[in-house]
């Protein structure tokens, strides 16, 4: 364990510094070298409090597992200062902090092997597959014929990824989208004309009314696309990536 | 001297064995840093004297942009052989938007998914059925008795899921799947700021690139 | 028979060589005449005691169920110039305390999860599925059917493992893998404290003050 290192002088640290109360609480057991198995609850308590109390409010909301925490260590401690029962014979009576002992345990035990794991995945950091070169190319020279290139699968997390991005589209758009078009080309092609006569020019992104549907949105797609073809606008482009603008082929707008 | 035209010829093969565009005398002589252009030439010309001598599958071929590692010609039915066992190719973009509708609203027709996608699927639709994994799935009740679609158990088996019935749903999607700002957001949360120092020693060092 | 043996190393370092992804020994064996799964361990460790020989940059590691070719940890340096497009950015303390977690209790709930680390791991798990290091493995049965979370190949390629087996283990504790009710009876047998009196009947040697 590398607690000593805990930079405790130089920064005030609180308990949001720790990846959970867990955490903090295997800290305390090992600064105060405690026996786990035979915990002092009062002091540990005391500890686990001071650095909740460390926190500024916001942070404090932040804070709840910690707080639950704090909870169920003053519970322990209030069960360890209540008188204990007579026994009977065959009754078993249950140490208050033996659950708590058990997590702590068992949080440390994955928190060892995480440890591990970033050393392994430091030095998987240190070698390097063979880079992914034309492949087709490389067959070429011999077989002749080219193969399709050989692809990832897509996983489980490709697929819900799209299925998430295209509902969540679809909640932005607020669309009806069960409905049909509602729109045809011709009414986006006039659409397109009657900016074209007012302003001369407009630019590409300008054409896309927010608000409306998608499904609007390729009718006014296919319309400006029809109109390129047809000869009647011309689109221009100043740079790569750049803003698009749509002209009247023989308009004002066309010449500069 | 001798050693260090070792080192260089190994750091060279390194170099080429990792690079995902053939690497050009130059920049390779940039990044090692007892070669010079001309000298990267020698070091190829030794390297590919080994590999002939070891009997290796593979050599550094010149290409218009500079020196890359490919196997020898020989291998080539092999390698072929390798590529043909290898995935189908990757599904676009199109075919998993469309998949996952069918999965999830299925059993579902045609105009359903185009639709939702805004767009014709028919292709894509040849392409999933093709590709197994959708299926015809009947015939909707009522006007043009539409057929429907839906997964077939390989698409289970594709995507490792033991059965349909362990896609996420809705909620459990907006949790594990929603838009990278959030997810950004949660990251942050995760990882405590620096200036605030870390838990130990590794994970202070373990946080940043 | 001598040709032969070479033959098959040969083709065994160009599948190696063209590969993607790691190859499996059955997956080679299919490849190559004369080898079975079996000998295929042999090649490869012939082809590595001559890579080690002829101070190759590279050798076979053996990851995932599978071997792949990998540059050695000595050059990385030169060759992390080249490919710093695609290192993505390190695990944080939080993702990989989860995925130890993950990796010991395949299938696991995130309530579980949530359970051992004492917080909420809703963004370190969509990490996780991010980077295709966690699965969905099914759904539990009974109340709520909630999603169960296992391992992904690529998480074994990742920390370099050949196979779940070979996970790290942690010398102490061991025991406290073995489910719960074990779990307990064997932290009993060795509390030292006479005060932790046990709930088991097995051991009913509570304390009386």
């Amino acid at each position: 364990m590398a607690d000593e290192a805990r930079p405790g002088h130089s920064v005030k640290i609180e308990a949001l510094d720790f990846e959970g109360p867990l955490d903090l609480l295997v800290y305390l057991v090992q600064k105060n070298e405690v026996d786990i198995w035979d915990i002092p609850i009062a002091l540990i308590t005391e500890q686990f409090l001071t650095y909740l109390q460390g926190m500024t409010a916001e942070r404090l909301e932040a804070a709840g597992e910690f707080l639950l925490m704090a909870a169920t260590l003053l519970r322990i401690k209030s069960q360890m200062l209540l008188p204990r029962p007579e026994v009977e014979e065959d009754e078993d009576v249950e140490d208050p902090r033996r659950e708590l002992v058990l997590k702590i345990l068992e949080y440390q035990q994955f928190r060892e092997i995480a440890d591990q794991l970033r050393d392994r995945e430091a030095a998987g950091r240190l070698v390097f597959s063979r880079g992914l070169q034309d492949l087709e190319d490389e067959l070429e020279v011999d077989t002749g014929p080219a193969l399709p290139e050989p692809e990832e699968r897509v996983s489980l997390s490709d697929l819900l990824r799209s299925f998430t991005r295209l509902m969540e589209e679809a909640q932005r758009d607020r669309v009806h989208r069960l409905e049909p078009l509602g729109v045809t080309i011709e009414e986006k092609v006039n659409f397109v004309r009657d900016r074209l006569r007012r302003d001369g020019q407009t630019s590409f992104r300008d054409l896309f009314v927010p608000g409306e549907p998608r499904s609007h949105w390729i009718v006014t797609f296919v319309a400006l696309l029809e109109m390129v073809r047809e000869g009647e606008v011309r689109l221009r482009q100043g740079e790569r990536f750049g803003e698009i603008h749509v002209y009247a082929a023989s308009g004002r707008g066309a010449g500069e | 001297m001798r050693d260090s035209t070792a080192g260089a010829k190994q750091v060279l093969e390194a170099l080429l064995f990792a690079a995902e565009e053939p690497l050009s005398a130059r920049r390779i002589a940039a990044m090692i840093d007892e070669a010079t252009p001309e000298s990267v030439a020698d070091l190829v010309r030794d390297l590919n004297a080994d590999y002939l001598r070891e009997d290796r599958a593979f050599h550094v071929q010149e290409v218009a942009g500079g020196y890359r590692l490919v196997t020898r010609p020989e291998f080539a039915s092999w390698v072929a052989d390798l590529r043909a066992s290898d995935a189908s190719p990757r599904l676009s973009q199109a075919a998993l938007e469309t998949l996952s509708i069918v999965a999830y609203k299925q059993p579902v027709t045609r105009a359903e998914l185009e639709s939702i996608r805004g767009v014709t699927v028919e292709g894509v639709l040849k392409t999933l059925v093709d590709r197994e994994l959708v299926r015809i799935a009947g015939r909707e009740e009522g006007m043009g008795r539409p057929l429907l679609y839906g997964t077939t158990d390989h698409f289970l088996e594709y995507f490792g899921l033991p059965s349909l019935d362990a896609l996420p749903r809705p909620d459990e999607l907006e949790i594990l799947f929603a838009d990278r700002e959030r997810q950004e957001e949660l990251a942050l949360e995760e990882e405590p700021a620096p200036e605030l120092g870390g838990n130990d020693d590794a994970h202070a060092n373990g946080q940043e690139e």
